[in-house]
């Protein structure tokens, strides 16, 4: 029982960061009719936004200690950051341990900006054009992201730790009046997992209940009735496409605790994240956030120990498995419209 | 001869000579030279682009002709690999066997497939080939691994049964005796060209197979390829069904996945299950688009680009630029390698990234179509040409 | 690229090839009665440098190919010599090998054994490559030693820790110098015991490859052989970015040990939800709860961050050693690069200079040659301590560091500190040993 | 003699009543028109017809057969063409293709893989496709790009296409929906015509009063899903079921 509780957790939590992606993908392709290859990437970014964020706070001068020595036996170069010494080791150190939150802040403006340009300069062109050169030009772009980020970043995963006070884990299980350890989950798991349904639920609302996500919807709806209503659609599409991308940018950005960010994080997201949006049909977005959440929770139910015992290999493969079956039982997804991307 | 139109006949012997002269063509700078870097005429590499030219003929036959995007065609040249080092462990090191069966493999293996992702369209039933292709791959990679040698990748071991093994038996692989790996190098001056067995098998086999979806895009059935493309409702409407001619377009392609795979084997007895990984699907189709989708063409030249860019440019290291660049002062030098080394060696990806993007930004339709618009212009320079607008054959 | 020779390419021949009815002037080289693959004709020997340039372990095949481009440097003359200094055999005199100035060539082996082989071949035909070097993954290092060996080249392994590389799949030509699974496992067993008691249950995750499994048998047996219980064994997908469905039933198992069998970006991930999940300061069966990981890295500790520390694992080598060999090697690469090598940086560097060494010798670039002068062949100063390139399965045989993740770092290199540095004969075990049974080195191929 | 029998035919989609017990006999060799005001259910009898939609309830017998439960492509080798409101042809193709396909299929059947004999040394169905195309009048465009033409040509080109497979039955569609008045009377013309040169049965879905009355021998209004009243063209101008049927919105 505590294990399925544990599972559930995990479920919610893996689902969130795929059905935010998801939820991404969906908006650009529902709105612009593009199948963005490049969204991954976005989410990427999104990650690096905090990495960045670390690095610029925690920026430093270096003074000489003569007392150690470095690895070359020459004296030790001792980097302070300024923060530590403009406010004080105590105050400037719990800056930069905040730098993740931080980041949030500052990750949003850029990823409107990203999107804004990447809309503008590159997609744009794009929309009358078969969709395997969609596939082709805004995948040639997510090698390039990547690969600028990899010579200026390197290779490697970069730690960007929570801040202190979210460290550690919550014990659910005492609550429940399990045994303590039964159920433990780390606090920010749980805090993306709030977020998470923060940001759709904002969304959401924002399709549901402003004029501009009236107008946007109907132009998913039908794009060129709107066009003839003498509204320009295409700066709101636009528009749409930051959104998109500040949705990815900020499930990178709060990704990045959970598991250090490197540069082919986005691609690592890519199939995945469109297995997501198929099997909750193109151009839906309930059906994006809902296959990201059952996506999620069947594959931690699927690592678990007693279902792998029974079907080896299960969970390699149980994304694909699911996607396959629901594909052949529902023609279109979860609730996918009709002919959306059936050509 | 060959029962094929002018053009086509012409196109065909132009690719069945580059073939035979690939050694020279590839290798046009002389071996001392600073820019036989550049050069590309190598046994193996020579195979590459044969071979993946191969894959991307097959690919094109499927996603060219009926516009159904496969994303997981990797797999069928991966089982074909394994099938054929199959044949090395179980039979002999004879190419014959191991190529046929892989052929065979491929194709059950892409009915399967097939018959499964073709019960849904468009982007459904490119996520469906998707998801069996890296299923396929991750259980080669993890589960299977007493057929498949997972990480590793299936190999040929002394202690393997081999039973059409004879004592004098060549333990490389070989057709009837003539080892794939023997080859001639050929000195003139400066130059050196590199003849091999195997590239030439692999030349041959794909001069075949190019000739063959030459007869099948000429064909009535390479008509009906189009019309699925086309219009599937007018298809249906017309008394055609239109599933058995996709289904078997993707067994053709599957089955030349599989030939490709085994011809990699054949080249060199090793498969890894990466082959089936969906970065490798997506390449066949990066290859197809580039050079230009439904054109006969077009995937060879595809293939070439990107197998070119994948072995010569992430082979140019910082101490060739600088021996490249060495003339420059001091300065400039360190300047413009520091400008270049972002787009060669480790930074190989990135050039091929943003040549994705300019390519398929300003010439739709691949680089075929680009070569042909730049040739059109060169020919409208020299005469009005009687070329009337509406003559425009689609699948050239 | 220029170099000196035309005709480097050893010439298969068969005088079967008859296909293309040539009516050119066919001018054979003395390149065609060569005795090897690749001989060398003029003052130059080329080396090929097949190291990860894109794909997870880019950062780890960089620091392999700065180390490679200084062991050239000191081969040919340059520098301050590094280990040539140090090193107990004392014929590499700084003129290349052999008279031959070293040249080399790199490539992007992409962690995959296709795109390796392919990148090697194209060394060794195009480039006329005597030697292939690198490497940052097991699967890639078998399947470009099995081409050497049929190619006629030789092969000196880089990071690569699976048994199966000097076990089930060895080869003549092939040579490996960085420490294997069965090792780590030697090495970390009984400080494992002494640290944290006979008494414990672990828990293993390992990563579903060849390697992972080799690992995971490895460590199981050998902690099991000090007394602990192994509760269980779980395969995690290679593809996984997220490891918490795995980790999160870890504590209610019953187990007080976490191993974790992972490498790379698997590790780093792993390792980070581990600590996410609060396992570092739990108390199980009234025990502190612990996390081990078998094969550690200083790049991959980078990645985790602080999630290491106090966390016990083994390693080939590290720059914080002492001895003579190491501080030389860390000077010529510290103030080459500014900062200290990895100990992938320095496998390479031992590799290079190895085979550097034997071909001196051997007096020759053959292949046979060559293996002759690596087979039993005893050295020290490179790092290590006495070592022994064993002729049985060309694995080397040294002591192996068990270090721990530093409590307290002074810089961002000081990550890992040694706890014990277990000696050779520990962790030496019979060529016939049933972990790396079934494979035969079988016989030296020269090529031509 | 009924060559198309339609008994007793129900269709419902969740709340509606779609088909409300159609029953409807075309006979061969007329010129059968169905009309009714939008929503009466002419294009789910048509879908019925052809294929695209089974009925809850009833039977469709083409010459003595069942059509129910075939696919499209099965009921049209049977001898059922349909032409679309909006014309349905292969646009990425050229028109002389176009026509050929139909021939194919007339030929060989639903599937055939004649992947190797190259199209040029098909003479037989080059002639007949070229053949069709003159019969149409379009043999000036056989190189054209189908996709490029008017839409009175893609139209003219579709009832070639579906007449080169010589059908008992031809299901029009709406055939002049959106057309200019020119176009409609050239349509009108060219079904006239076909029906002079050739044995065949013309069943046709029609909103244009001035199009049915040129053609049809037979008329049947359908309305709210049922049928109202099968007569000739003259009796039912007069009707006053269809006058209310159709003008009853105005008239009250």
């Amino acid at each position: 029982m505590d294990a399925i509780l544990l599972q559930i957790l995990n479920g919610l939590d893996k689902g969130s960061a795929y059905a935010l992606i998801a939820l991404g993908l969906t908006l650009i392709f529902g709105t612009l009719g593009v199948v963005n290859f490049a969204h991954g990437a976005l989410f990427m970014i999104g990650a690096f936004c905090a990495v960045t964020v670390q690095r610029l706070l925690s920026f430093s001068f270096v003074t000489i200690d003569e007392t150690k020595t470095d690895f070359l036996g020459n004296p030790m170069k001792v980097k302070t950051p300024y923060l530590e010494s403009w406010f004080g080791p105590e105050l400037g150190a719990s800056i930069i341990d905040w730098s993740v939150p931080i980041a949030i802040l500052f990750c949003i403006p850029i990823m409107l900006l990203v999107g804004y340009i990447m809309e503008r300069g590159l997609i744009k062109h794009f929309y009358k054009r078969p969709h395997a050169d969609q596939i082709l030009v805004t995948f040639g772009l997510a090698i390039v992201l990547q690969e600028l980020i990899k010579h200026y970043y390197g290779a490697n995963p970069i730690p960007t730790p929570a801040p202190e006070a979210f460290k550690g884990s919550f014990d659910f299980g005492v609550l429940m009046g399990f045994d303590p350890n039964a159920i433990i989950y780390p606090v920010w798991r749980l805090v993306y997992f709030g977020f998470s349904a923060v940001i759709i639920a904002a969304v959401f609302a924002f399709l549901q209940f402003t004029t501009f996500g009236m107008v946007v919807r109907a132009g998913m709806a039908d794009r060129e009735t709107v066009g003839l209503l003498g509204i320009n659609i295409d700066k709101r599409f636009t528009i749409m496409f930051g959104i998109a991308a500040a949705v990815a940018g900020l499930a990178g950005v709060m990704y990045a605790p959970i598991n250090s960010p490197n540069y082919h994080m986005g691609m690592d997201f890519l199939v995945l994240s469109f297995v997501v949006v198929v099997v909750g049909g193109m151009g839906s977005l309930p059906g994006a956030v809902l296959a990201g959440f059952l996506l999620g929770a069947l594959e931690s139910f699927s690592s678990m120990n007693e279902v792998k015992a029974l079907l080896p290999g299960i969970d390699q493969i149980i994304i694909y498995v699911v996607a396959i079956v629901i594909l052949l039982a529902r023609p279109r997804g979860l609730m996918g419209r009709k002919g959306v991307m059936e050509e | 001869m060959f029962n094929m139109e002018k053009r086509d006949k012409k196109l065909l012997i132009i690719i069945a000579v580059l073939a035979l002269l690939a050694p020279f063509a590839l290798n046009p700078f002389p071996t001392d030279s600073a820019m036989a870097q550049f050069n590309a005429g190598y046994p193996d590499l020579m195979q590459r682009f044969v071979i993946f030219g191969i894959f991307a003929i097959g690919f094109n036959i499927l996603f060219g002709l009926t516009g159904y995007l496969s994303f997981g065609h990797a797999a069928f040249l991966g089982v074909g690999s394994y099938s054929a080092v199959w044949m090395f462990k179980l039979l002999s090191m004879n190419v014959v066997p191991a190529i046929f069966l892989s052929v065979i493999v491929a194709g059950l293996f892409s009915l399967v497939v097939g018959y499964i992702s073709l019960r849904r369209s468009g982007i459904y039933f490119s996520i469906l080939t998707l998801a069996l292709a890296e299923m396929s791959f991750r259980l080669a990679y993890s589960v299977l691994t007493p057929i498949t040698n997972g990480e590793t990748g299936l190999q040929v071991y002394t202690n393997d049964p081999q039973i059409l093994m004879g004592p004098d038996s060549p333990t490389v692989t070989h057709l009837f005796g003539l080892e794939m790996r023997s080859s001639y190098t050929l000195d003139i001056a400066g130059w050196s060209f590199d003849f091999a067995v195997g590239y030439y098998l692999s030349a041959i086999i794909m001069v075949a197979a190019f000739y063959l979806s030459i007869r099948i895009f000429r064909s009535p059935f390479g008509l009906m390829l189009r019309a699925v493309k086309s219009n599937q409702q007018r298809m249906n409407y017309t008394g055609l069904n239109t599933r058995p001619y996709a289904l078997a377009a993707f067994v053709i392609s599957g089955m030349y996945a599989g030939l490709a795979g085994g011809l990699l084997a054949s080249m060199d007895p090793l498969a890894g299950a990466e082959r089936m990984q969906w970065t490798a699907s997506g390449e066949v189709v990066l290859m197809t688009i580039l050079g230009g989708a439904g054109t006969l063409i077009g995937p060879i030249v595809g293939a070439g680009f990107i197998k070119y860019f994948e072995n010569i440019f992430s082979k140019i290291n910082n101490s060739v630029l600088h021996e490249w660049f060495g003339f420059l002062p001091d300065g400039l030098e360190n300047g413009v390698i520091w400008v270049l080394e972002h787009f060669v060696g480790s930074g190989w990806h990135l050039t091929l990234g943003l040549l994705f993007m300019l390519i398929v930004t300003f010439l739709p339709g691949g680089l075929v179509e680009g070569g042909q618009r730049i040739a059109k212009r060169l020919r409208r320079k020299g005469a009005d040409d009687d070329d009337a607008p509406g003559n425009k054959t689609p699948a050239e | 690229m220029s170099k000196s020779d035309v005709t480097r390419r050893g010439v298969l021949k068969t005088g079967a090839f008859a296909g293309t009815g040539l009516a050119l002037p066919t001018i054979f080289t003395a390149s065609s009665v060569a005795a090897y693959t690749n001989a060398p004709t003029g003052g130059g020997v080329t080396l090929g440098f097949n190291v990860p340039q894109t794909g997870p372990y880019a950062d780890e095949g960089a620091d392999e190919l700065r180390a490679y481009e200084l062991a050239v440097e000191h081969l040919n003359g340059g520098g301050d010599g590094g280990m040539m200094n140090t090193f107990s055999s004392k014929v590499l005199k700084g003129n290349g090998i052999l008279g031959n100035k070293v040249q080399y060539v790199t490539g992007d082996t992409q962690t995959k054994s296709d795109a390796a082989r392919a990148s090697a071949k194209s060394m060794i035909e195009k480039d006329g490559a005597v030697m292939i070097t690198g490497g940052s993954s097991s699967g890639v290092a078998i399947a470009v030693q099995g081409m050497c060996q049929e190619a006629g080249v030789i092969f000196m392994a880089g990071l690569t820790h699976s048994n199966d590389t000097t076990g089930k799949d060895k080869k003549a030509n092939g040579f490996r110098h960085f420490f294997n699974a069965y090792m780590s496992a030697a090495a970390l067993a009984p400080v494992l015991e002494k640290l944290y008691g006979a008494d414990r249950k672990a828990y293993h995750l390992t990563a579903d490859y060849t390697w992972g499994w080799t690992q995971e048998e490895s460590i199981a047996a050998a902690t099991e052989a000090v007394g602990w219980e192994t509760v269980n064994k779980v395969k995690t997908p290679l593809a996984s970015t997220d490891f918490s469905s795995y980790i999160a039933p870890v504590l209610n198992s019953g187990a007080d040990v976490l191993v974790l069998n992972h490498y790379g970006g698997n590790m780093v991930n792993s390792l980070t939800n581990a600590v996410q999940f609060g396992l570092k300061d739990k108390q199980v069966n009234g025990k502190n709860f612990e996390i081990v990981v078998p094969l550690y890295s200083r790049l991959m500790a980078k990645g985790a961050g602080a999630n290491v520390k106090g966390i016990l694992g083994s390693t080939n080598w590290h720059w914080s050693l002492q001895d003579e060999g190491t501080k030389a090697f860390v000077k010529s690469f510290g103030t080459k690069y500014g900062f200290p090598p990895s100990q992938a940086a320095h496998t390479v560097y031992c590799q290079t200079l190895l085979y550097a060494d034997a071909a001196e010798r051997a007096g020759t670039f053959n292949p046979c040659g060559i293996g002759e002068a690596l087979e039993g062949f005893e050295f020290d100063g490179l790092g290590n301590g006495k070592t022994l390139y064993r002729a049985d399965d060309h694995q080397c045989f040294k002591d192996v560091l068990v270090v721990k993740g530093k409590e307290n770092p002074t810089s961002e290199f000081d990550l890992l500190e040694v706890v014990e540095v277990t000696p050779a004969a520990q962790v030496t075990y019979k060529p016939d040993h049933p972990m790396f049974a079934g494979g035969e080195l079988g016989k030296c191929n020269p090529g031509a | 003699m009924n060559i198309l029998e339609v008994k007793n035919i129900n269709k419902r989609f969740g709340g509606l009543q779609a088909l409300d017990n159609v029953n409807l006999n075309v006979v061969e060799n007329t010129v059968h028109a169905i009309i009714g005001p939008n929503g009466a259910g002419k294009s789910t009898l048509l879908n019925v017809l052809v294929g695209k939609l089974i009925p809850d309830t009833g039977s469709v017998m083409f010459d003595g057969q069942s059509v129910l439960g075939r696919a499209p492509y099965e009921i049209n080798q049977m001898g059922i063409s349909r032409v679309f409101q909006t014309p349905e042809i292969f646009g990425d193709l050229s028109v002389l293709e176009n026509m050929m396909i139909p021939c194919f299929a007339k030929r060989d059947g639903s599937f055939e893989l004649n992947a190797m004999p190259p199209i040029s040394g098909q003479k037989d169905i080059i002639e007949r496709a070229e053949h069709m195309l003159e019969d149409m009048n379009m043999a000036d465009k056989r190189h054209m790009h189908a996709a490029a033409m008017s839409r009175g040509d893609k139209r003219r080109l579709e009832i070639g296409m579906c007449l080169s497979q010589e059908p008992r039955l031809l299901l029009l569609d709406e055939p002049t929906a959106g057309m200019a008045r020119a176009d409609t009377n050239n349509t009108i013309d060219l079904l006239k015509q076909i029906k002079e040169e050739r044995d065949i049965t013309i069943a046709i879905i029609e909103h244009d009063m001035h199009v049915v009355f040129s053609l049809a021998e037979r008329i049947t209004v359908l309305a709210q899903g049922t049928p109202l009243v099968e007569d000739t063209p003259e009796n039912i101008k007069g009707h006053p079921k269809v006058r209310e049927a159709y003008l009853g919105e105005t008239a009250v």
